[in-house]
């Protein structure tokens, strides 16, 4: 399966980038993050707490069970801030 | 209702006359304006938002629907600025129209409470010495769950 | 903190940007005005606005610095009305400027509150077949009481 | 003892005026509300109910038994409805 992956505030800051194309076979959101995680150690120092990063799969909030399949884009990005 | 995301600044006065004109069954208007504040007395050089395209405009039309559901009112209207802004600068608006107040009121504050926790902006304060994503308040959370008892 | 009676037109927009100006510890600005709404689908003429001089500043002014008193506010406006007006206009505005909402939203309402059953103004509804004194409601009454609590 | 009595909204149109001097005794503003109402016919329907009739004493507002020693202005008005 291929996703978008979009990063956002300081989550995309310690990814170091905003947007990429992931090819996974996760099954969940969590499988993705873990998967991510042992990829590199950017991604580890972005999802180390997964209670302060919140999760978008095609732009509706999920849960960190959430499954993969069908969706097209990820996000990941901490608690909002705006108002 | 009406939701806008937008890097430009926007005219109170303005949005509220064409939230109510012509429309003879508005006897109240609420708005919310919330500014860039300095909290550190000088130091703040900035104040930057970023946002989520296109999930932005979704998560705050579901809210403004959520109100208007909710509440009686005639009108609605949500702008919420991006990018680079001055101290003192308007960051976003919101402003609810109802025959009574106690709507107008009421709606104005459960789409600021929504607005705060689910629509996809961050702040990040930028200062001489550097930048800082402001932190999420447990009180913003507080805030929106009295409306679901 | 500052209190206008007035035959003349108000702008919103202009009262709120004078209120928050050179103050960079306004985060949240929460404003209210009150419209003249025609209840008849088309049969209101005007609204007549009267009130007791003297008593009417004196008041509004006391209320306001109950509101002062209990919230933390950087700044607060009243205006309002008086004469005849016609249906859709702007009869009257309360605006409170704080650092954070949950002030600004509060003292908003406490002085709408106050204001609606403790500032002598009556208004009288002009129709074709006469005038007629609008009724005070009993919910406004309730309305006020809920911040003795 | 001489008070300016000050009348408003639908008070105003049933005594017919809106401002008069009264020379009175009354101790309490019921007393004065009971001397003006069998004076004549019109206070007596500006006064018939005073649930629904406001007072103020020099711009204040107070309550039927108030005692009206030292006042120099009355006011009689219904509830508000400003807003």
């Amino acid at each position: 399966m291929q996703l978008d992956v979009l990063y956002f505030a300081w989550v995309r800051e310690r990814i170091g980038l905003a947007k990429e194309q992931v090819t996974t076979d996760a099954q969940t959101v969590a499988d993705l993050v873990k998967e991510l995680s042992v990829r590199e150690e950017r991604y580890q120092a972005a999802f180390q707490d997964m209670t302060v990063v919140k999760v978008a799969i095609d732009q509706t909030m999920v849960s960190l069970d959430a499954p993969l399949k069908g969706a097209r884009e990820v996000a990941f990005f901490p608690p909002m801030t705006g108002g | 209702m009406s939701v806008s995301v937008q890097a430009e600044d926007f005219d109170l006065g303005v949005e509220v006359a064409a939230m109510t004109s012509g429309n003879p069954d508005i006897g109240a208007v609420v708005t919310f304006i919330g500014l860039v504040r300095d909290t550190t007395g000088g130091a703040l050089l900035s104040m930057e938002l970023e946002h989520y395209p296109g999930m932005t405009e979704q998560a705050l039309s579901q809210i403004e629907q959520a109100a208007t559901k909710r509440w009686s009112l005639n009108a609605s209207r949500v702008i919420h600025r991006y990018g680079n802004l001055q101290t003192g600068a308007q960051i976003m608006m919101v402003a609810t129209a109802s025959a009574h107040r106690s709507d107008a009121f009421e709606a104005a504050e459960f789409l600021m409470d929504y607005l705060k926790t689910d629509a996809p902006f961050w702040k990040k304060e930028h200062f001489k010495e550097g930048g800082e994503w402001v932190a999420s308040k447990a009180a913003d959370d507080a805030a929106k769950d009295r409306w679901s008892s």
